[in-house]
């Protein structure tokens, strides 16, 4: 029954503030809503008895990418009064298609009906002696230890793309050169000027 | 327990709005990539819940590597958004159109 | 030896791309006539009579399909057109052409390639990839130094020519599938099931009529002849249409007999329409390649009609019409060059009078005139006639039509040899003419031998052709649907009926 | 020697066209003149040779020509008496034409071609006539027709002239039509196009019948419609006619050998060729007669109203035609043939000597200008006389005559003879008659006689003002006086010899060819005997019975000829002011007939403008309006269409795009949801 | 597991030759831009060795994530080899703003594309497909000063980012009703009867597939991020993420969904036609040959697909060959491209500029003909051959209507593509001095690309045949 209500309540929280989300007028705001949202489906998966999962997206969602994205937000610094409001022009029409796409993905997953699917095909049944977090981490050391070193690569690339778009030389920022300051010699330091009188110094 | 109905319906809506968000916004391309992590959290609840119905941990693993794969992705998008702010000053939807046609 | 006469003139195109203008002429006829006295070897070694199959080359190169090579008699006839042609069109081009004469010789000579590959390919794709190559330099030649027009013409050619054939495509992979040989000779003898073969037969026609062309798709022909260059316009009409003819008598007759005999109807309609429509829209023309290209529309009808008759006749005179044509028209085409490369224009008011100070082209263009109205003695009388009475014998109203097409045709070119070379010399910049050069005239004697020679003795060129259309004959001769004639024998007929609709039609008449 | 007689003259023609430029003017013309003496007079020799009855008919290869299938047909050269009456006329007629031409074309800068030319003609005439197969005798056929062209077109600066050639050649097209139709109906039937068999086994197909443009018809009958068709086009028979009185634009020795002599009679030679073929089918015949019967009456009644010199002789070959055309109708082959034998002495005749006349009179052909010339001219004078007396039928029955009193006698009582519908072309040849001889008695008179009116002719005028400018103006009183005599000072002049030894030739031919040659044409007798081995379907019985006709039958031509000799007499030299009054008097019928009864009126607007119009319709509303606006260039519109679509649909806001991607996706899923659910 | 290495020598080779060139990008700097290259094009090569040195195998690895077998090899040369180019072509392309990244990206997303290429799970798919995704991100938007770059790469993220979600919930709903991710046992729930779920999961992932191979009407990005990325870049994405997209399609279509044809091939179809059609008419009028390439990619993609509609053994083997000749073409063209710049150096892309360039350059302007003639297909070219082979997989599959409306659609294609030759051949001289001109590995890739399309290919069939036909074998 607890089960139930909880369930009501994060299915709502969540869907409500996934809507503010997209119909926000301040950015910061869909930023809030967009990590209101994250607890809340959190709230779900572990009802649902993902905890490791659960905590990643906490972890992960809110505690990542939520914070870059109120970073980036507030970096680019931009003049929240000149961004337009309102929505595109077919949006009846947009929304019109929503939701005969959400009726059918509703109708579809409705579907669903466990007698039908063959059990047997089970990758990794999940066994009630293992914790969640041990069971996936079974699993992602061994049968897809593959995908996930790749997954490592993916965050690689991401790292790297990042960095090679953001990343520049700015002009101004002084850095300390070693070598050149090693490989530096008086004369092309000092300059020996012999000073006509009534002028100033041109340096 | 809940039926498993119930939380894909849930991510059904999250997907739709998610869908919605993309193409309804015009005010500025960060809400755009909110909306694909509505997308992303939506495809989460559901490989969750049929992982639960199907008692099978391979719908947690891959949640978990689309996780990353979005966290990833977040930070790309963001990259991206800086260097076009960088070049237009601006992130207002209506104003990437330089290319059509 | 087919081999080797595709491979001189491609080894000499690509050799003329690099070469001087100069080179570059000089390379292209030398090549031309190379593969002309290799054609004449071919046509002297020919054994008539023979194997329907000579000159037979097969070599597995290509996996799925082989270059197989082989000609009989049919291909042997349109080759030696091809290759007759080609060193005139050089000729034709020498002068009036100055730009980018490399590579101007370099398309012709992949196109002379590509001709005597579509005649000799025994093998259907092959045959295929160069029927479609064909259309690649001729864009070219026509884009490039066409007239004022050109590109909407070039266009025009181009895609309306691909659409067709793309269809041809489907209809060769399905047979195919179905006979699982890409041999032409397998083929010939494979039957198809009747149903599938109304299918294949309206595929190789939407193909073949835009490539012949019939009415009512023949509207790219004009545009296209109009704006090519003068051997541009020579080859195309000589012989870049027969491909369309040979596609008729090479593959829907022989392959889709049942279907050919039943859509028969579709021919004849269509072939009669083209006669009178475009032999009437040709009267009233002012561009004299229009007219002429009209013209070749009109005798192509014949050729359709005359294939179509399913008799020997009929058969052996759409050949003859064809090779006629190709020499008559491109002497014809030639003829409007000459003067084009005088006046530049091409419209036919502004000549008139042509006869007093170019008496040499005037006998000439009188000759082609001439072999194109059918005048007996010329090779045009020889194919019309047979075609037509080939034609007779499947319908006496196509026959009785298509004649009514030679009326027309006498005149709207004597309308055009009148308004050309008759008349009051007038026009300062005409009577400032010149008589044809010894070029020229190196053009137009060889083209009016062979016209007149087609005309006296065509037995030379009916020869090889006999054994090739008999089968032809032969093999559609079970489907053949009886002809209109009914000749009903005997005293013991009604005769009230036969007297009083006599008497009438006669007086019609 | 056929083979001699044939191709002497092509050889000559192709060394005086096309070697005119290096052997020169005289070279061509003596080239050409002398094949085509040495043709003649070796023809004599094969004609006199089955006059006499030691003629052989027999078959000459040449050199094979199509063989396709069952159709086999080759060069060959046959003989035998038909052929050789055409032969002798041919060579004849055209050899004095050749002659003539050295002085009517004397002044012509274009000579070896006009040589070239006519010997062109003379050999595609005689490759008519000797053919052994219907393809043959098509090459002739149109041959001639090609060298008709050529020759009416002589003078190609002239519009009308060519203008007259196209309609000739497009006229005789028609014909040809038919020709070809029925000789592919022919060789449907027989099986072969080699005239020997076809008549051989045309008895055999009498009663089958045959489908033709879904009419079902008797065989014979549509067969032999269909090349009468052919023959009417050559022979300018009503219809088809309209081309002759035009091709007069031709020089006048062109006239003379083509459109009298020898080409227009190709038709009467064709149907008599075939004749026992016709005789199979009696409907054919009977339009035979028919058409020439009305030929022969409307050309004679448009004859008496032209004022040009060429076109009375010309209406009047046609009307001749005509008579041919019902004796072979009426079953009378060998009469017509002897009508055309004498009628191309005596038409050569009166078109040369018109020649000669408006030689004189420096190209005028208006006879208003004419008067007079008897005594400026009398030789010529004299020769026109032979020839009106020919052909009006100037002869006493039973004893002697002129040449066309023989032969259209010959007819008028075949016809007679032959009962039915010979009766009524009897009668209408009676009048035509009548006619004849007052369009011929009138031409005499309005050339020769009465005062000269040449003061309003511009030829004249013109010829007068370039004398003039050239003499001295002392002259000028002279000048001055001779205008009121309505000579305006010009002064004809006897043609030269080689244009009078033609005429004194062809007299010879026009007084005595009759007379000479009777027996073996029309005598039932010695006909047969002549006509044996020849394929003409001679009739001794009907001709005996021509020679028994009633009395009266046999003076009636006679007696209109005189009657029409009166009446021209009557009206252009006793009164001269009555034609004037006739015409006010029937203003509606003189236009009628002096317009050609509207003929070449109602073809221009049945046919020549609504070619144009439909062609112009077709081109332009058709494959410019229709075709290629709704074909290539509709495609084209409708691709371009599209990519404006395109371009719209491809906006640039990324929200569009997404949307693009959803739609597609919904579409997708609602599609596969219906589909499979 | 430890075996599993032992398979996946290539994958291996491109992570650690990727993470060194990295390195001695982060330690040489960017000045080193020859080295970094060469240490790219070996790593490449000695993928591309490993692949070779596998051919024959046939193994599932890594618990049956990852598939090593000939249908992978052939798609990984053809990945590598574009790869490859698409580096070599760069350094002139930057002038001197090359970074050591670029090669580093490219080899990390030659990674993922071979792992796209490999996989039999759909877990390995998305990862590959997201690998590949990230790196392509990131090179559209490389020149980041570039405006048109970083709206290309801002267009590229967004709407791949929806694709990628799409897939993903395809793939959810996919593994929620066959219980697995592995491509056999959804194969097998594919067997039973459909329901809505796998439907819809079908749908989904074709959607988000068809996103990669940019297919009609998920192909909205394609014009405007080939404009926008640089030009070595789009050649990259014309040419190796088309055949690792495709082939994964080809994978998922045949491996996973093989049993439930029916549903799927009416949807390759209507992408099929749609990609056609609107590939076709998009091009026309286009002013920009990036575009306009773009377009010849969406039009080329339709074609390949017809193969993949006829869903068997031969429609695979056309697929492979098609991958193979329009690889070939399209970097030829892209070469082609990236060697015409105007006087003062700057690169060419309008159209209208390269009138006349016959004249000014008749060997380039050649080989973009030939390019161009074969990516319509007009015979003798030997890109007729693949089209060729397209349509008789259809024909023999009982899709003629496809084919016909395919070959007739083709025609439409055709028209832009000798629009373009006619501005080369036809036109008067442009104002712009186009002088083209590059070093002599490019001048010989171009060279021998026009050359082996030209004629040369169709000696090569045989050897095509029986690598396809061995490449297509796994799958059936």
């Amino acid at each position: 029954m607890i089960q139930l209500v909880a369930f009501y309540l994060f299915a709502f929280v969540v869907i409500a503030s996934a809507a503010m989300v997209i119909l926000a007028r301040n950015p910061v705001h869909s930023v809030m809503w967009l990590i209101l949202a994250f607890f809340n489906a959190a709230g779900l998966m572990l009802l649902a008895g993902a905890e490791f999962i659960a905590m990643l997206l906490i972890i992960v969602y809110v505690g990542a990418v939520a914070v870059l994205f109120l970073f980036v937000v507030m970096m680019l610094d931009i003049d929240f009064a000149e961004l337009r409001a309102g929505f595109v022009r077919y949006l009846p029409l947009g929304a019109l298609v929503a939701v005969i796409m959400a009726a059918e993905l509703v109708f579809a997953v409705g579907a669903w009906n466990a007698g039908a699917i063959d059990l047997a095909a089970r990758a990794a049944p999940a066994v009630t002696d293992k914790s969640n977090i041990e069971q996936v981490g079974e699993l992602i050391f061994t049968r897809y230890v593959f995908l996930f070193e790749a997954a490592g690569m993916i965050l690689l690339v991401a790292m790297i793309g990042a960095i090679v778009l953001t990343n520049r030389t700015r002009g101004g920022v002084r850095k300390q050169k070693i070598a050149d300051q090693v490989r530096r010699r008086p004369q092309d330091a000092t300059r020996l000027v012999d000073q006509p009188t009534g002028q100033g110094v041109e340096l | 327990m809940i039926g498993v109905g119930h939380y894909l319906a849930v991510s059904a809506v999250l997907f739709t709005l998610g869908v919605l968000g993309i193409f309804i916004n015009r005010k500025n391309i960060i809400v755009i990539l909110m909306a694909i992590e509505l997308i992303l959290l939506a495809v989460n609840i559901n490989l969750v819940a049929f992982s639960a119905a199907l008692n099978d941990m391979v719908g947690q693993v891959f949640a978990m590597f689309v996780l990353t794969v979005a966290a990833g992705e977040a930070a790309i998008g963001l990259a991206i958004l800086v260097i076009y702010f960088r070049g237009r000053g601006t992130i207002a939807v209506d104003d990437a159109n330089r290319m059509k046609g | 030896m087919l081999s080797l006469m595709l491979a001189i003139p491609a080894v000499a195109a690509v050799a003329c791309l690099f070469l001087g203008d100069r080179a570059a002429r000089w390379t292209a006829l030398g090549a031309t006539l190379v593969t002309f006295l290799l054609g004449c070897i071919l046509w002297a070694q020919f054994d008539i009579g023979g194997a329907q199959w000579q000159f037979t080359e097969r070599a597995d190169l290509f996996g799925r399909f082989q270059w197989a090579l082989g000609i009989d008699g049919l291909a042997l006839m349109l080759i030696m057109l091809s290759t007759f042609l080609m060193p005139l069109c050089i000729l034709a081009s020498w002068d009036a052409i100055k730009s980018r004469v490399g590579l101007y010789m370099a398309m012709f000579l992949v196109m002379e390639t590509i001709m005597i590959g579509v005649f000799a390919a025994q093998d259907l794709i092959l045959f295929y990839i160069f029927f479609e190559a064909g259309l690649i330099p001729m864009y070219f030649i026509i884009g490039i130094w066409g007239g004022a027009n050109r590109i909407y013409a070039a266009f025009k050619f181009f895609l309306y020519t691909l659409l067709g054939s793309v269809l041809m495509l489907i209809a060769m992979i399905a047979m195919i599938r179905e006979a699982g040989t890409t041999e032409i000779p397998v083929l010939l003898n494979y039957g198809f099931p009747p149903e599938m073969q109304t299918w294949l037969w309206l595929a190789f026609f939407a193909s073949l009529a835009v490539k012949m062309p019939m009415w009512p798709v023949h509207t790219w022909l004009p545009d296209a002849h109009v704006q090519a260059p003068t051997a541009g316009s020579m080859i195309l009409a000589g012989v870049l249409l027969k491909m369309g003819g040979y596609g008729f008598i090479r593959f829907m007759m022989p392959m889709f007999p049942e279907a050919s005999a039943q859509l028969m109807w579709v021919v004849f309609a269509l072939s009669m329409v083209a006669v009178v429509y475009t032999s009437l829209v040709a009267l009233v023309q002012n561009d004299m390649k229009k007219l002429i290209a009209y013209s070749s529309v009109a005798h192509m009808a014949i050729v359709t009609a005359g294939l179509f008759a399913f008799n020997q006749q009929g058969i052996e005179g759409a050949m003859i019409v064809m090779l006629s044509h190709g020499v008559v028209s491109a002497a014809l085409f030639f003829c409007v060059g000459v003067i084009y490369d005088r006046l530049h224009t091409r419209e036919i008011d502004r000549y008139g009078g042509l006869a007093i100070n170019m008496p040499a082209y005037a006998l000439f263009f009188m000759l082609f005139t001439m072999a194109s109205i059918g005048l007996p003695g010329t090779s045009g009388f020889v194919g019309e006639f047979l075609s037509i009475l080939g034609i007779y014998e499947a319908s006496s109203w196509v026959a009785f039509v298509c004649t009514t097409g030679i009326i027309l045709g006498a005149a709207y070119m004597l309308y055009l040899y009148r308004r050309v070379v008759f008349g009051e010399l007038t026009k300062d910049d005409v009577k400032a003419m010149p008589d044809l050069s010894p070029r020229e005239w190196a053009i137009m004697a060889p083209l009016a031998a062979v016209a007149l020679w087609m005309g006296v003795y065509p037995e030379s060129f009916l020869a090889p052709m006999r054994g090739d259309v008999t089968t032809v004959v032969a093999r559609l001769a079970p489907a053949k649907p009886a002809g209109d004639a009914h000749l009903a024998l005997g005293e013991g007929k009604p005769a009230e009926a036969t007297h009083g609709s006599a008497h009438h039609g006669g007086g019609v008449q | 020697m056929i083979q001699a007689i044939v191709f002497l003259p092509l050889l000559a023609a192709l060394v005086a066209g096309l070697g005119q430029r290096f052997i020169g003017n005289f070279a061509a013309k003596a080239v050409t003149t002398g094949a085509l003496f040495i043709s003649c007079a070796l023809s004599w020799p094969i004609f006199l040779s089955f006059v006499a009855g030691t003629g052989e008919a027999g078959v000459v290869p040449v050199l094979q020509w199509v063989h396709s299938g069952a159709l086999q047909f080759d060069w060959e050269l046959r003989v035998d008496s038909l052929t050789a009456v055409m032969l002798v006329v041919i060579t004849t007629v055209s050899a004095l034409v050749h002659l003539y031409s050295w002085g009517y074309m004397e002044e012509d800068p274009d000579q070896p071609r006009f040589f070239a030319y006519l010997s062109l003609f003379t050999f595609a005439m005689l490759m008519l006539v000797t053919a052994n197969n219907l393809v043959q005798m098509f090459f002739g056929w149109e041959g001639v027709g090609l060298a008709s062209y050529l020759l009416i077109g002589f003078w190609y600066k002239k519009p009308s002239a060519n203008a007259a050639a196209i309609k000739a050649f497009v006229v005789n097209r028609v014909g040809d039509l038919g020709f070809m139709l029925g000789i592919f109906g022919t060789f449907l039937v027989f099986g072969t196009v080699s005239i020997p068999a076809i008549l051989d086994a045309a008895p055999g197909m009498a009663g089958s019948s045959i489908s033709f443009l879904g009419m079902r018809l008797d065989t014979m009958t549509i067969l032999c419609l269909l090349l009468f068709i052919g023959a009417m086009g050559k022979s300018a028979q009503l219809g088809l006619h309209t081309w002759l009185p035009d091709a007069m634009e031709g020089p006048t020795p062109v006239s003379a050998l083509i459109h009298a002599a020898t080409m227009v009679t190709a038709g009467v030679f064709m149907v008599c060729r075939l004749s026992p073929m016709f005789e199979t089918a009696p409907i054919a015949l009977g339009v035979v007669t028919f058409v020439g019967a009305a030929t022969c009456f409307f050309a004679a009644t448009v004859g008496t109203t032209q004022w040009d010199i060429k076109r009375v002789i010309a209406y009047s070959t046609c009307s001749q035609l005509g008579y041919m055309f019902f004796a072979a109708g009426v079953g009378a082959y060998g009469a017509a043939m002897f009508h055309l034998f004498t009628h191309a002495f005596f038409k050569a005749l009166l078109f040369l000597g018109a020649g000669s006349v408006i030689h004189a009179m420096h190209h005028e052909q208006d006879m208003r200008y004419y008067g007079g010339l008897r005594k400026h001219i009398p030789l010529t004078y004299w020769a026109m006389m032979m020839g009106t007396l020919a052909i009006t039928g100037v002869g006493i029955a039973g004893v002697a005559g002129f040449a066309g009193f023989h032969s259209k006698d010959g007819i008028l009582e075949a016809a007679f003879a032959a009962g039915g519908g010979g009766q009524i072309a009897f009668w209408v040849g009676i009048f035509a008659a009548l006619l004849t001889s007052f369009y011929s008695w009138r031409l005499v008179f309005l050339t020769f006689y009465g005062k000269p009116r040449w003061e309003q002719s511009e030829h004249i005028q013109h010829a007068v003002h370039d004398d003039h400018g050239h003499g001295d103006h002392a002259h000028d009183d002279h000048h001055h006086d001779s205008k009121s005599d309505g000579t305006a000072g010009y002064h004809p002049h006897e043609s030269p010899w080689t244009m009078l030894v033609p005429l004194a030739l062809l007299s010879v031919g026009a007084v005595f060819a009759g007379y000479a040659f009777k027996y073996p044409f029309i005598y039932p007798e010695q006909g047969l005997a002549f006509w044996n081995g020849s394929m003409l379907a001679y009739d001794a019985e009907l001709m005996h019975h021509a020679h028994e006709v009633p009395t009266w039958v046999k003076w009636t031509p006679f007696a209109v000829m005189a009657l029409g000799l009166f009446l021209a007499w009557n009206s252009y030299i006793r009164n001269t002011e009555l034609p004037a009054k006739f015409v006010a008097q029937f203003r509606l019928l003189h236009r009628f007939l002096f317009n050609k009864w509207y003929f070449d009126e109602l073809y221009n607007i049945l046919f020549v403008k609504p070619a144009f119009a439909i062609g112009r319709f077709f081109w332009k509303r058709g494959d410019e309006g229709t075709i290629d606006r709704f074909g290539p260039d509709g495609a084209a519109a409708l691709v371009q269409g599209g990519t404006r679509l395109a371009v719209r649909l491809q906006s640039g806001y990324v929200y569009g795009y997404a949307f693009v991607m959803l739609l597609g996706l919904v579409g997708l899923a609602s599609w596969a949801m219906v589909k499979f659910l | 597991m430890i075996a599993d290495l032992a398979l996946i020598w290539p994958e291996m080779i491109l992570a650690v030759g990727g993470m060194v060139v990295l390195m001695l990008g982060t330690y040489l700097g960017d000045r080193q831009v020859g080295l970094y290259q060469l240490a790219a094009l070996l790593t490449l090569a000695a993928a591309t060795v490993a692949v070779v040195a596998l051919f024959g195998t046939n193994e599932a690895v890594f618990s049956g994530t990852l598939a090593v077998d000939g249908f992978g090899g052939f798609a990984k040369l053809l990945i590598y080899a574009a790869s490859a180019v698409c580096i070599l072509v760069a350094p002139r392309f930057f002038g001197g703003a090359m970074r050591a990244e670029y090669p580093v990206l490219i080899l990390f997303a030659a990674l993922g594309m071979g792992i796209m290429a490999s996989s039999r799970d759909l877990m390995t798919l998305y990862i590959g497909l997201e690998l590949n995704s990230l790196a392509a991100y990131v090179l559209a938007s490389f020149m980041r000063n570039d405006e048109r770059s970083s709206e290309a790469g801002l267009k590229y993220f967004v709407l791949g980012a929806l694709a990628s979600g799409m897939l993903l919930y395809g793939i959810s709903l996919l593994y929620g009703f066959s219980g697995t991710t592995e491509f056999a046992g959804v194969a097998r729930a594919m067997g039973g009867e459909l329901n809505p779920g796998l439907i819809f999961g079908i749908v989904f992932v074709l959607a988000g597939l068809a996103f990669k191979i940019s297919a009609v009407p998920f192909h909205m990005w394609t014009p405007d991020v080939y404009e926008g990325a640089p030009t070595p870049v789009t050649a990259f994405f014309a040419s190796a993420p088309k055949v690792a997209a495709m082939a994964l399609m080809t994978r998922v279509a045949i491996d996973a969904m093989g049993p439930a044809i029916g549903a799927w091939q009416q949807i390759i179809i209507f992408l099929a036609l749609a990609s056609i059609i609107l590939g076709a008419v998009g091009a026309i009028g286009q002013k920009n040959i990036k575009r306009l390439l773009a377009y010849s990619s969406i039009n080329n993609v339709g074609f390949i697909l017809i193969g993949l509609a006829a869903g068997t053994q031969q429609g695979v083997e056309a697929v492979l060959t098609y991958l193979l000749v329009y690889l070939v073409t399209t970097v030829g063209a892209f070469l082609v491209v990236l060697q015409l710049r105007d006087a003062d150096g700057n690169q060419v892309e309008s159209i209208p500029a390269l009138a006349g360039l016959s004249q000014r350059r008749p060997g380039l302007a050649a080989a973009l003909a030939v390019f161009l003639l074969s990516l319509a297909g007009i015979p003798p070219l030997f890109g007729f051959w693949p089209k060729y082979l397209v349509f008789e997989a259809a024909v023999n599959a009982d899709l003629v209507p496809l084919a016909v409306a395919g070959i007739v659609a083709s025609v439409i294609g055709a028209f832009y593509y000798i629009a373009v030759i006619k501005t080369m051949y036809f036109d008067e001289k442009s104002e712009v001095e186009v002088t083209g001109g590059g070093n002599a590995v490019e001048g010989t890739i171009v060279a021998a690309s026009a050359l082996w399309l030209s004629v040369i290919g169709y000696l090569f069939i045989p050897m095509l045949g029986v690598a396809s036909a061995h490449a297509a074998s796994v799958l059936f």
